[in-house]
């Protein structure tokens, strides 16, 4: 049982002041975009619509906790289309980074910082992999991981080394 | 034509194969790709924990991008989507660029509208057309059945990539195909997410996208899967076997790139284009271009 | 009686009739050039050469597409086609030269009794029209429950020279029909009427009054939107506002809540949470209305038929949610409801001897828009009716002022049913069955209203004393018009009644496409299917006819309201007949038909006359 | 170059239900008009339309342009071209003056209009504006299959079929399963379309009715967002509708080429289960657009857009059916009286100020 009276009305307002939310409240549960859902195709857990249905009742946490705003595959099939313009695949980035805000966000994420901030791209290039590049005659690739640690706010010397 | 190259994260390290037979169409066909060794990241991998940062990463780009005063083209599709899209932001959300100014600054950056961002397929048929890629075609690949994966961030979000062809009856790949000679054929799954994008978060999910696309290629047996995106390529060549073994099912399509498909047409040869490299090779094709 | 001529004038379609055999089968001279008395023409009177329009000039003459009515198909059926046609028409043109009978003039007044929108667009519209009008009601420039009063204000401001406004004086009763109506107002006594528009403004009504709500505690909607409710940042207003959770609402009654919704949601800390069955967006307006209400963050909530359980009297709400499998609670602080305008039934319509049903005075028949009623004359608008505010009862009421104007102009409507009073019995069957209600018994004699006949011919079908018919359409002159053409048709003949308002455009349609009919086929137009009748299936079978088929309009379609459902019912008397003659029922049938099903008509002929062929 | 030249009172332009609902209006209170159809036939989109009369009459309306063309056919007031297009309008000393040129097209019929054959510069008091609308080019929403999956139609096609006793499947076989697809090109603001047709859900649903009649062992299914009243007797007929066709309540995600190619209706169900369901026949329910001519003649008469790009009335302009707003055909015969009571008005007014 659900009960609005205890539910946070000011969440949807949350989610559409965040960049990318602002659709959430134009839903008018449509359908089209779960249909045209992979991931929820496979998946029945995660439906578009269910996630945008709790976030307009006001179900803070239980929305920011769930892992299953991390599933999407940022296809952009429902934003194509959904007729009212709510544009999921972003509304989900806004919950996504409000979750990330409130703690809840995989540890991955920290993960994918750090070696940005460390290497200015996610894989690393050093010169194993120079080599091989200018084996197959291929310019050799740098990176430029000060502008990544001003961007993100991150020395990697000042964070602790991969936990897992 | 020149184009400021942005390679990204993964081309560079794993997809060598893509990258090769990028240049080598590029050459091809006159178009000089710029290279700035210190682009690196998109900003995409940050989105969803911080699209802030990820904005200011693709704002980066595109800043370095409008200082040499070039189109910024991608061979990674979420690249191209990822930074099409900041550019689509940075014009349309006044607020949201002033953020963004005030973080590039500190790196001697400023971003100016205008930037073009380009996938690269996209950057060629936009700027020779079809009928300078005709032109460039030595090699007839007849008889030969691609499938084409147009993949999300190729054309999709359509705000964003504007017109150049409708995501949901998507013809340019086929179109680039079919200037070789070869049949783009059609099938179901055709506009399925590749799945790379939950990876990280459920394995299992992924590959079971991953799967539905290449079950039906390997019971309609086709020369190869088309794509134009490293991600797709991880999820249908880099996965494939992971995938067959997960469905306890025998899994063969071959998957290529199309650039390395064009690479054929206009005469290079397989070793050029980096074929070798490729995990599920296609036989018949190295076969049939290496005479 | 005068001698009529046919002129023969050769049109398209007409090749191969010989001018004298169609003359002399339809009983009728054909002119050569001598005197004329009254003809019937071959052509339309458009197409007429201009010296013979002059030579006919003033004479009664029966202009007659013949090319239509003869079809396809071999030669003795074109002829007995021909012969039927022209014999039809030389009747109705020796009836134009018959002395005039006395006929009363139609009242040209229009009364129209209610309020708002709906009763001052009708007493501009008919004034325009040239009738003098009379606007009466308790306060007929009140606007009525969901009138913009804006627009009624400016209405009645401008209301024209010809409008008679009567304030405080209400219809009390009424009879008649169109071109004599008789009303009992209030302060003012008995008047005639050529037509009545009624047109109250309605109440303001809870569109959820089947729901077990408890009233004292439920806020009216314009009431709470007069004063807007606040909540707290530490505890949210929460206002139910249920828009249709009984049944669905009407368009306008779903925009009204929709923009109050919106309206209400921006107040500080306030949430609306909006419940309905179907958001009803078939408005002006209504989807952006909807849209810009969840964009301000009203919660809408679509509930199943019943799925809206009510406790407490409305201080409970639960209902089920599927797609998140779970069931929902709110104990709003605020409950309000959609309204939407009702207007009461007068009561001296309940009256079931003057009045008919509620059912029948308002069909449900495409036919009857612009306000019209089954009573010729008597229009019903704007709430009583059920139409949406704004545009839509502009609209009706000009369609209503020009349907009046119609038939009180006299120009359009049939001329009034003649009546042989001396076989007249009295009987009332034709007051009883007229759809339309145009007759009416006075002192000791039937007497139709003088502008309410359609000519649907009802009335010469059902009268068991031959007593009445609409000029041209009596049992006497359409047996003639049988007789002559079976004469000369081929078997099987098959007699087709057409009802004019669906077979005959149907075979219109099938000439216009050169349609090859199968031989014997005689088809015999008439005004509605409901003129048909007993007495003619089983003449027409009497005459010769193997078969007797009568396409007539689908029900709820009939121009004369049950017209159609009248010919149904006496086909189905004659099938019974036959049968307990031991002959085939099979050979009478009805065929229910549009005007633009024309295939369906061919394919049904085209099975009967194979069926019955001996 | 000297155009031959006319004067009438009122000028309509479309002789569709509206157009010719308008003329009937002026022509029964004895007033002349001249009306332009700019196709070869009279009649509109409504002509083609189908009965959709099941055991009693679906209230579509469509039957009454039969009789409007019957009762103008034999009325002088009214001069009825086709293939006549308005080129050129100006306001000269309170007229109007039309400039009508002939329009290409063949089949014109003879009777009652005439297809106009030379250019006529028409002056009149009032013009009726009854140009109809465009429907709603399903190719636009490419997710739908229309011109790509075999099987899939627009409503307007199936009217045909309907009308003509075409309707059969891609084998020629009469459709066992049916889909209706409602709001295709409506209620979507990624059009640009925030607006409900009003009609779609009438005419789809009279003519499932009319399928499942004609066809008992057919199965439809009905895909639609909120059903949209049609009729008075709505309320009462909503059981038997259920009985008669598959009410879903989902906006479908696409319809592909499925096994056989047959359409596949890909959808969510309200519990969000997920479907892909064959079909032999998806009909796309297509809306209600503004006239195509609509920019065109509000910039020739000096008009102010409407709402959603319809056209509403301007001065000694005035706005029938269709044009204004979408409406049902029945709707935009009284709607056109409302426009030729407007047209009267300003003649009387005319003749007073002419008598002051």
């Amino acid at each position: 049982m659900i009960r609005l009276n205890q539910c946070d009305p000011a969440f949807k307002y949350e989610v559409a002041a965040t960049p990318g939310g602002e659709g959430i409240t134009t839903c008018f549960a449509c359908a089209a975009c779960s249909a045209r859902c992979l991931v929820g195709e496979l998946k029945p857990e995660y439906d578009p619509r269910r996630i945008i249905r709790l976030t307009l009742l006001g179900r803070r946490e239980e929305v920011l906790s769930s892992p299953l705003i991390w599933l999407c595959s940022t296809c952009y099939s429902c934003a194509e289309v959904c007729p009212q313009q709510v544009r999921f695949t972003d509304v989900l980035t806004a919950i996504k980074n409000l979750a990330a805000r409130a703690g809840y966000a995989p540890p991955s994420t920290r993960a994918t910082a750090r070696l940005l901030a460390r290497q200015g791209r996610l894989l690393e290039v050093g010169e194993f992999e120079n080599q091989k590049r200018s084996d197959l005659g291929l310019p050799q690739v740098e990176g430029a991981p000060e502008d990544f640690q001003r961007i993100l706010g991150i020395t990697p010397q000042a964070e602790p080394e991969e936990e897992a | 034509m020149r184009g400021l190259l942005f390679l990204g994260c993964t081309v560079p390290v794993r997809n060598l194969n893509y990258e090769l037979s990028a240049r080598k169409v590029a050459a091809a066909l006159g178009l000089e790709l710029v290279d700035d060794t210190a682009l690196g990241c998109c900003g995409f991998p940050l989105k969803s924990a911080d699209q802030a940062a990820a904005l200011v990463i693709a704002a980066r780009a595109l800043a370095r991008a409008a200082r040499q005063e070039l189109p910024l083209v991608a061979l990674c599709s979420a690249c191209a989507g990822t930074l099409a899209e900041a550019a689509h932001i940075l014009d349309h959300h006044p607020e949201q660029r002033r953020a963004v100014e005030e973080r590039l600054q500190p790196l001697g950056l400023s971003y100016r509208p205008g930037v073009e961002v380009r996938h690269f397929l996209r950057f060629i048929l936009e700027q020779v057309g079809t009928e300078g890629l005709a032109a460039a075609m030595k090699r007839s690949l007849e008889g030969f059945r691609f499938a084409p994966h147009y993949g999300c961030h190729f054309l999709k979000p359509s705000e964003v990539t504007g017109g150049f062809d409708d995501p949901e009856d998507p013809g340019s790949l086929a179109r680039l195909i079919r200037l070789t000679g070869a049949q783009a054929v059609d099938y179901a799954t055709l506009k399925d997410c590749c799945g790379g994008g939950v990876l990280g978060a459920d394995e299992e999910l992924a590959a079971r996208m991953a799967a539905r696309k290449l079950l039906e290629l390997n019971q309609m047996g086709v020369t190869a899967l088309a794509v134009a995106c490293p991600f797709c390529n991880v999820m249908y060549e880099g996965q494939q076997k992971t995938i067959a073994k997960r469905l306890e099912t025998k899994l063969k399509v071959p998957v290529v790139y199309v650039t390395q498909i064009l690479g054929l047409a206009m005469g290079y040869s397989p070793e050029e284009l980096g074929l070798k490299l490729n995990r599920v090779k296609p036989k018949d094709l190295i076969k049939a271009c290496k005479e | 009686m005068a001698r009529v001529s046919l002129l023969w004038v050769e049109r398209p379609g007409l090749e191969g009739l010989e001018p004298a055999a169609v003359a002399r089968a339809a009983g009728v001279e054909l002119n050569s050039g001598g005197p004329v008395e009254a003809a019937v023409v071959t052509c339309p009177a458009e197409e007429a050469p201009e010296p013979l329009r002059q030579r006919l000039a003033g004479k009664p003459v029966q202009w007659l597409e013949l090319a239509a009515e003869v079809g396809g198909g071999d030669g003795a059926h074109r002829l007995a086609r021909a012969a039927a046609a022209v014999a039809r028409a030389a009747g109705r043109a020796e009836l134009a030269t018959l002395p005039p009978v006395y006929a009363p003039q139609p009242a040209q007044k229009v009364l129209v009794a209610g309020r708002g929108l709906a009763a001052l667009a009708a007493a501009h519209e008919a004034a325009l029209a040239g009738h003098p009008v009379l606007l009466a009601g308790e306060e007929p420039t009140r606007p009525g429950a969901d009138d913009d009063p804006a627009e009624v204000e400016r209405l009645a401001a401008g209301l024209p020279a010809g409008v008679e406004l009567a304030s405080g004086c209400t219809l009390l009763r009424l009879a008649g029909a169109a071109g004599d109506f008789r009303a009992e107002l209030s302060r003012r006594g008995k008047e005639s009427f050529g037509a009545v528009v009624l047109a109250p403004g309605g109440e303001t009504v809870s569109c959820e009054a089947e729901l077990a709500l408890d009233w004292s505690w439920v806020r009216p909607l314009p009431e709470l939107l007069a004063s807007p409710p606040a909540g707290e940042q530490d505890r949210w207003l929460q206002v139910a506002l249920l828009a249709g959770v009984s049944r669905p609402t009407t368009a306008g009654a779903f925009r009204r809540a929709v923009e109050a919704a919106r309206r209400l949601q921006q107040g500080d800390f306030v949430q609306v949470t909006l419940f309905f069955r179907e958001a009803r967006v078939a408005s002006e307006g209504g989807e952006r209305a909807y849209r810009a209400a969840r964009q301000a963050g009203v919660l809408a909530v679509r509930v199943p038929e019943e799925g809206l359980v009510v406790r407490d009297g409305g201080r409970r709400l639960r209902w089920h949610d599927p797609l998140l499998d779970e069931d929902l609670e709110l104990a709003p602080d605020v409950l309000t409801t959609a309204w939407e305008a009702r207007a009461a039934r007068p009561e001296f319509l309940d009256d079931p001897v003057q009045w008919p049903a509620w059912e029948h005075l308002l069909p449900d028949n495409p036919r009857f828009s612009g306000g019209r009623t089954a009573v010729s004359g008597l229009y019903i608008l704007g709430p009583l009716r059920g139409t949406p505010p704004g545009a839509d009862r502009r609209a009706e009421a000009a369609a209503a002022a020009g349907d009046l104007h119609r038939l009180l102009s006299g120009g359009e409507v049939a001329p009034m049913p003649s009546v042989r009073h001396t076989y007249c019995a009295r009987c009332l069957t034709c007051v009883r069955t007229c759809p339309h209600h145009a007759l009416g018994h006075r002192v000791d004699r039937i007497q139709p209203a003088p502008a309410a006949c359609q000519g649907c011919g009802v009335c010469a079908a059902e009268c068991p004393a031959e007593a009445i018919a609409p000029p041209g359409w009596s049992n006497p002159e359409l047996r003639a018009g049988l007789q002559r053409g079976l004469a000369l048709a081929p078997d099987p003949k098959l007699v087709v009644f057409t009802c004019a308002g669906s077979g005959r455009g149907a075979l219109d349609a099938l000439a216009r496409q050169a349609h090859t009919w199968p031989a014997g086929v005689l088809f015999y137009p008439v005004p509605c299917a409901g003129r048909v009748g007993l007495a003619l299936v089983l003449k027409a079978l009497e005459l010769g006819a193997r078969g007797v088929l009568v396409a007539g309009c689908h029900h709820g379609n009939c121009r004369s309201v049950n017209g159609n459902l009248r010919a149904q019912l006496r086909v189905d008397q004659a099938a019974r007949l036959l049968e307990s003659l031991g002959l085939r029922p099979e050979a009478v049938r009805f065929l229910p038909l549009a005007a633009n099903q024309p295939r369906r008509l061919a394919r049904a002929v085209e099975e009967m006359a194979q069926e019955v062929a001996p | 170059m000297e155009l031959a030249e006319k004067q009438t009172p009122v000028l309509i332009l479309g002789g569709g239900v509206a157009g010719l609902a308008a003329a009937r209006e002026l022509a029964r209170r004895g007033v002349a008009c001249v009306l332009a159809e700019r196709e070869p036939v009279l009649g509109g989109r409504a002509r083609g339309f189908a009965c959709k009369a099941t055991t009693a009459c679906a209230r579509c309306g469509a039957c009454r342009v039969g009789d409007l063309l019957a009762e103008l056919a034999a009325r002088p007031e009214a001069e009825l071209f086709t293939c006549a297009g308005a080129v050129a309008a100006r306001r000269d000393r309170g007229r109007w003056q039309v400039e009508l040129a002939p329009q290409p097209g063949e089949g014109a019929e003879p009777f009652p209009a005439r297809a106009l054959g030379e250019r006529l510069a028409l002056t009149c008091r009032a013009v009726i504006l009854a140009v109809g609308y465009s429907p709603f080019d399903p190719r636009a929403k490419s997710r739908f299959g229309y011109g790509r999956v075999p099987g899939v139609i627009s409503a307007l096609e199936l009217e045909a079929m309907l009308a003509q006793d075409t309707l059969a499947g891609p084998r020629g076989e009469p459709p066992r399963r049916v889909a209706f697809i409602q709001c295709v090109g409506s209620r979507d603001q990624s059009l640009g379309h925030l607006y409900c047709s009003r009609v779609c859900c009438g005419y789809a649903l009279r003519m499932a009715g009319r399928i499942r009649h004609t066809w008992p062992e057919s199965e439809v299914s009905f895909f639609h967002m909120d059903l949209q009243t049609y009729g008075r007797a709505w309320e009462e007929a909503l059981p038997e509708l259920r009985r008669q066709v598959h009410l879903v309540r989902a906006m479908p995600g696409e319809v592909t080429r499925g096994e056989d190619d047959t359409p596949q209706v890909v959808y969510s169900d309200p519990a969000g289960r997920h479907h892909r369901e064959p079909f032999d026949l998806v009909v796309l329910s297509v809306g209600l657009r503004p006239p195509k001519a609509a920019s065109a003649l509000a910039e020739m008469f000096g008009l102010e857009p409407g709402p959603d790009g319809f056209l509403q009335d301007g001065p000694e302009v005035f706005v029938a059916g269709c044009a204004q707003g979408p409406r049902g055909i029945v709707e935009s015969m009284d709607h056109a009286a409302r426009a030729a009571a407007a047209a009267l008005r300003l003649l009387d007014s005319g003749r007073e100020a002419a008598h002051g």
